[in-house]
């Protein structure tokens, strides 16, 4: 049995890998096309996190709201804008050397911080299992008000939408 | 009875919503206005039938209170107010309903019923106020929609001076009102009319009441001024340019009786001084006899109904100041339902033959039956004919006069009455009867016009029975609040009366109709008498000559003095205020501008350099915003 | 059998945050910096489950929150993306440098 | 007996592990238990596939008065595999200008969902792949990846049909997806659980979810939005023939065209599935015959029905084909959720009543708003 946990770590690692390969993808790529593909991997690899933290449901929620409705929303307005035969020019401006700089040092200086923090691990909450009920009953019971709100902030955000979206005046 | 203050209410609220909305309703406002003068007579009618069961009712609330002295308005209502309020909503109902036909084409239609509305709320106001204070404010208002409906028509220059000149000369009454307010408060300590009862009267004049006389007739001056009276009465014939309906409602049925109505109010004043009375009498003996004698030559069919209407007012005033209470207001019930009846009709002929000039009509009788028929009741009502309403009421008033042992009264009034009558006979003839002078396309006036004047003649018939023998005097009873009163019936005064407007009849369709060339001969016999009469004794002129002259030399002096002296200081200030000026201006342009643009220079410069930072470049900023995150976590992690 | 160590998760969610960072400082493509921001996004959601998940007392909280990011997220989505649709419609460009006319 | 035919393929499984239990350890008899399910999938939805292929041609022959295929093995048995064989023996044709890496990924990937939502079907008792207890949600997240693949494949593609063809497509299944989901939440709502296994559960004994007022309408909304996410007809605008050749996959052929022509096949397999298991109870029926048939035989009739709809109806426009999303699909099923918490929370006779009088009042409302205005009668001034 052990060695399937070991399996099931190192499988962690590899989803990481591969999410962060994809994700430079996503930010070196020529083709916006290909970025958005490369974005999608990535985003599947952070649902697969999502698994190893056990949580089912926002995985499946990662992949029905952001590959299933932000990614196609993305690759519509791809398709909107670019012709199909596009042969960009570079596709990174001037500063992509400063912000590789400026982001090296910010990760160093992030993890030499992170691994002076002892983390007080919480078992109980490690151990627990979340159900999808638990999950609905939060939402209702103490988070309702937030939920309500985001509601009306997803409803302000489609009529925005909607509003910009319209060309005929 | 406590909703009587509901009866200005609505028409004001008719007023209201066609003044804000009148390009929107067009044609429709007239059915507002009469929705609302119809909404007040019926409130009136409940009102006026309480009060026939002997009800009177009183409300007051306080208004301003200043120190100890409280200004209390509210409502009156007595038999008088409630025949004003008879008068005012049945004759107003019919003339409204009337002016729909007759303003029909008319592009401010729906401002003029605003104006109307705002009359007859004004009005009704007026006439429930139970204050004097009160009673000014509304007395103001009638007059300032009396200009306005004057100056109707303001494109016509004629039309605009009418309605100045009307506001003018009744303001000059209003100032002797108002003057008389001020002397009656000092007197008696109050202005509330339920106050004025002859005991109190009798106590506050112990030590001597000159001052009440005085302001009493002070007040009279106020009534003088809106009733036309005589030195006052310019303004009424010139109002004729006015539209008809204004003419009937404002300067003929209501607003001018309201002086006669003020008179009456403060009857109790009156009596209690006999000096006013005898003011009272006197002028308005005056004027019923001028206005007689200037109607005989008038030529425009409004101008001779309007010196019989300030005839008629004369008569009132006539019969109040000779102690007649029940006669002059008896009189002017009925006058103003055949008044408004014969300038309703002379409105119709109007409309019908599109001129205002007697010499050019004639012979509309077959083509104008309604408008004839029911002009010829109210020219009968005017003369004295019997049995219809002017009769009784001008026979009272003879008999007042006659009672009055003031013979001369009694005798200008009866040479009054038989010029009434050949008057409204002469009118009559020249525009009904005989041949057509001049080719006009006359034609009879639309349902909603003859359908008022019907219903305005069936009143003016029968109105005067009420305070006849046969119903024995059941109105002067009344009028004197319940207390019967004892009149017995002089038959030599109503043979006088009666010989009187007969022989005016008479003589009018004798000269008018079959010797249509004695009258010409006739004003050749008698030319200074005609001139007089024609000119209207000139009194235009003498105000020109005595008031408005003079005023305009003193302007012009005053003028110089302003052209000369004052604005030669003022001009001078200012040359040296621009001479200080110019002085300002140098340091402001060198040292204060200086200063401002050597700051604003160097801001310029250093802004140049400096805005190259704003690249407008989002990712730029971020950049940036990343670095000072990055150098916030540097400091933190060596602090 | 031990747990993944907390930190790694916590440095794996810091390289995606930084990808996503730099994506964002610098794509000329107003889409590819919406991505770059969908990125950062992620990363913080994942830290969000990793330390509700560790440390909080409560785990359903940090999941919570996570569901109310991706809510935001989709709605960042749907304007940002009709704001670049309606820009593309105007100006013809979707090039984040070419949109600055408001700089002095 | 009845007992051991049902639960024959459960049974099989076991016996099978219990013998490699003897050599082998824990862990891979483990991975071997999964791999057996994935393996089993991976076999039968392809054989699955090339049958449904045969019975649609059948049917829509009998349909047309003819014969369908019929040379091939006996009633033309064999054609699916004559198929492949030529399918497979073709040549594969790339365009030049085609993005060559997208374009080859486009296939590979669509075939993949249809693929991965056969886990959560409870294909009988005690047979089900993953019993995962977000399984439904599973099904509709992973499903919205043929979007993705369909949208690879037409733009890849550079071609000016398989882009149009490849935006009716996303246009048409992000509308229909809303309702589709809506239309799953009451099911939801009274069973309290995600499992589909849960859902089947909940429906066992003849409580089948159609019977119910709301469950009626909300099967006939799930199912209507399941053709239109597999885009048959009549809502196969996205391959219209006559309009834009053939959509999204004009410039496939041979085995990729195959893939394709596969991942449509297999969606209208799960989603006459998932219907199935969600509203027509699942594997329940009388127990003289197994579990697994009945919902074969349940799946097989709403596959059949789909077939009906290509033979007899004709293909929707693009208008008619929104507006039928948002304007009927979308309002009702928001609609169907109070309908279906009335159900849930008021007693029997009561919440009968309830239901059809709020379906009643929701479909009259459906039938005023969306009225069609009739153009007025049209006046000629100066032609008769």
């Amino acid at each position: 049995m052990e060695i399937l946990y070991f399996f099931a770590k190192t499988g962690f690692y590899a989803t990481a890998l591969v999410t962060l390969a994809a994700a430079i993808l996503v930010v070196t790529l020529r083709n916006l096309f290909h970025c958005a593909l490369a974005l999608i991997l990535s985003l599947l690899g952070v649902a697969v996190t999502y698994l190893y933290l056990k949580a089912e449901f926002l995985a499946i929620i990662q992949i029905l709201l952001y590959i299933g409705a932000i990614m196609t929303l993305l690759i519509f307005a791809i398709m909107l804008t670019h012709r199909l035969t596009d042969r960009s020019v570079s596709q990174t401006n001037r500063q992509s050397l400063p912000a590789f700089a400026l982001l090296a040092v910010f990760n160093i200086f992030f993890i030499a911080s992170l691994a002076a923090v002892p983390w007080k691990i919480n078992s109980a909450s490690l151990a627990a299992k979340i159900d999808t009920q638990a999950l609905g009953a939060f939402l209702m019971g103490p988070y309702v008000f937030p939920f309500e709100i985001i509601s009306i902030v997803l409803i302000i955000a489609l009529v925005g939408a909607v509003i910009l979206g319209r060309t005929d005046q | 009875m406590a909703y009587a203050y509901l009866i200005p209410v609505f028409p004001f609220i008719a007023f209201l919503i066609i003044i804000f909305n009148g390009k929107r309703l067009k044609h429709q406002s007239a059915a507002i206005a009469i929705g609302g003068s119809l909404l007040a007579a019926a409130v009136s009618t409940v009102v006026i039938l309480n009060t026939l069961k002997g009800a009177t009712y009183s409300h007051t609330f306080e208004w301003i209170r200043i120190g100890t002295f409280s200004l209390n308005f509210g409502i009156l209502i007595d038999p008088l107010t409630a025949m004003m309020l008879f008068v005012v909503t049945y004759v107003g109902s019919m003339i409204f309903i009337y002016s729909v036909g007759y303003m029909h084409e008319d592009p401010r239609f729906s401002r003029f019923f605003a104006y109307l509305s705002l009359f007859m709320a004004s009005m009704l106001g007026l006439v429930l106020s139970s204050h004097y204070v009160q009673l000014f404010i509304f007395w103001e208002l009638v007059g300032l929609c009396s200009y306005f409906l004057i100056g109707f028509w303001f494109e016509k220059p004629s039309a605009a001076k009418a309605g100045m000149k009307a506001f003018i000369t009744t303001k000059i009454g209003d100032v002797g009102f108002l003057i008389g307010l001020f002397l009656l408060f000092t007197c008696a300590g109050t202005l509330q009319f339920k106050d004025f009862t002859p005991e109190f009267l009798a106590a506050k004049t112990q030590a001597g009441g000159g001052l009440f006389a005085l302001a009493a007739i002070l007040i009279f001056a106020g009534a003088c001024g809106k009733s036309a009276q005589f030195p006052l009465h310019v303004w009424l014939p010139d109002a004729m340019e006015g539209p008809t309906p204004v003419s009937a409602l404002i300067h003929a049925a209501t607003m001018v009786a309201a002086g006669v109505y003020l008179v009456a109010r403060s009857f109790v004043l009156f009596a209690q001084f006999p000096q006013a009375l005898e003011v009272v009498a006197v002028i308005g003996t005056i004027t019923a006899f001028m206005a007689a004698f200037i109607a005989l030559t008038a030529t425009d069919i409004k101008k001779v109904l309007a010196y019989s209407t300030i005839s008629q007012l004369g008569y009132m005033m006539a019969a109040l100041g000779l102690g007649g209470f029940s006669a002059g207001t008896f009189h002017l019930m009925t006058h103003a339902f055949f008044k408004a009846l014969l300038f309703l009709g002379a409105g119709s002929v109007i409309h019908g033959t599109q001129t205002q000039d007697l010499r050019e009509m004639g012979g509309l009788f077959p083509r104008m039956k309604i408008t004839s028929l029911t002009f010829l009741v109210a020219a009968l009502a005017i003369s004295g004919v019997p049995p219809l309403s002017g009769f009784f009421s001008k026979d009272e008033i003879l008999l007042t006069a006659y009672e009055s042992g003031s013979r001369v009264i009694f005798l200008i009034l009866l040479v009054t009455s038989f010029m009434t009558a050949f008057y409204m006979f002469r009118l009559f003839v020249l525009a009904f009867l005989g041949k057509p002078r001049k080719k006009i396309h006359a034609h009879e006036s639309p349902a909603v016009m003859t359908v008022p004047l019907s219903v305005l003649a069936l009143f003016s018939a029968v109105l005067g029975i009420p305070g006849s023998p046969y119903w024995n005097h059941w109105f002067q009873g009344f009028i004197h609040g319940g207390h019967a009163q004892e009149i017995h019936v002089n038959l030599f005064v109503v043979k006088c009366s009666v010989a009187a407007a007969f022989s005016g009849i008479a003589l009018a369709v004798i000269l008018y109709r079959f010797l249509p060339k004695v009258p010409e001969w006739l004003a050749k016999i008698f030319k200074p008498l005609y001139l007089v009469s024609y000119n209207k004794f000139w009194l235009d002129e003498l105000y020109q000559l005595i008031f408005i002259g003079p005023f305009k030399k003193i302007s012009q002096l005053l003028f110089r003095f302003d052209a000369v002296i004052v604005d030669g200081a003022v001009n001078q200030s200012a040359v040296q205020t621009v001479n200080l000026s110019a002085l300002k201006n140098w340091f402001d342009q060198h040292i204060v501008d200086g200063t401002v643009n050597g700051v604003a220079w160097i801001t310029q410069r250093m802004s140049r350099i400096l805005r190259k930072l704003q690249t407008g470049l989002i990712q730029n900023y971020l950049l940036i915003l990343l670095l000072g995150l990055l150098f916030t976590i540097v400091i933190g992690f060596y602090r | 059998m031990t747990p993944i160590p907390l930190n790694h998760f916590v440095i794996f969610s810091l390289f995606l945050f930084s990808i996503g960072l730099y994506g964002t400082l610098t794509r000329r493509n107003v889409i590819g910096i919406l991505m770059g921001i969908e990125l950062m996004l992620n990363a913080a959601n994942i830290n969000l489950i990793a330390f509700s998940r560790y440390i909080s007392p409560n785990p359903e909280t940090g999941q919570i929150f996570v569901i109310f990011v991706i809510v935001l997220a989709a709605c960042a989505a749907a304007v940002g993306l009709a704001i670049v649709l309606a820009m593309y419609q105007n100006r013809k460009t979707v090039q984040a440098e070419d949109i600055h006319i408001l700089k002095w | 007996m009845a007992e051991t035919i049902d639960q024959i393929f459960v049974l099989a499984k076991d016996r099978f592990l219990d013998l490699l239990g003897i050599v082998l350890p824990d862990w891979i008899i483990l991975l071997v238990r999964i791999l057996i399910s994935i393996a089993v999938l991976l076999a039968v939805a392809p054989v699955v596939m090339m049958y449904m292929t045969w019975l649609e041609r059948k049917v829509l022959g009998r349909i047309q008065n003819r014969y369908g295929p019929n040379r091939v093995g006996i009633f033309g048995l064999l054609q699916p595999i004559a198929d492949g064989i030529k399918m497979l023996t073709k040549e594969d044709i790339v365009p030049k200008n085609a993005d060559q890496v997208i374009h080859f990924l486009a296939p590979v990937v669509i075939v993949i969902a249809p693929l991965l939502v056969l886990a959560v079907l409870p294909f009988g008792r005690n047979m089900i792949a993953a019993d995962l207890n977000v399984g439904l949600l599973f099904f509709l997240g992973v499903s919205t990846f043929g979007v993705i693949a369909l949208f690879m494949g037409s733009w890849a593609s550079r071609n000016k049909y398989s882009l149009l063809g490849g935006m009716r497509a996303f246009a048409q299944m992000i509308s229909y997806e809303i309702p589709m989901v809506l239309s799953v939440v009451p099911v939801i709502l009274v069973t309290s659980s995600l499992s589909t296994a849960a859902i089947v559960e909940a429906q066992l004994g003849w409580k089948w979810f159609i019977f119910t007022p709301w469950g009626g309408f909300a099967a006939l909304v799930f199912f209507l939005c399941g053709v239109a996410e597999v885009n048959r007809t009549p809502f196969d605008l996205p391959e219209a023939e006559s309009e834009i050749v053939a959509g999204f996959h004009t410039e496939y052929s041979g085995m990729k065209f195959a893939l394709f022509y596969m991942a449509e096949f297999i969606s209208t397999f799960a989603i006459s599935g998932l219907a199935v298991t969600l509203f027509l109870g699942g594997w329940d029926g009388p127990a003289f015959l197994p579990s697994w048939f009945w919902f074969g035989l349940k799946t097989f009739i709403l596959i059949l029905i789909m077939i009906w709809f290509r033979g007899t109806l004709p293909r929707f426009r693009v208008d008619q084909l929104m507006g039928f999303a948002w304007k009927v699909f979308l309002p009702f099923t928001l609609a169907n959720i109070f309908i279906a918490a009335l159900w849930a929370l008021l007693p029997y006779p009561k919440n009968f009543i309830a239901d059809t009088i709020g379906i009643t009042v929701i479909l009259t409302l459906l039938q005023i708003f969306n009225r069609k205005e009739t153009p007025k009668k049209r006046k000629y001034l100066y032609a008769n």
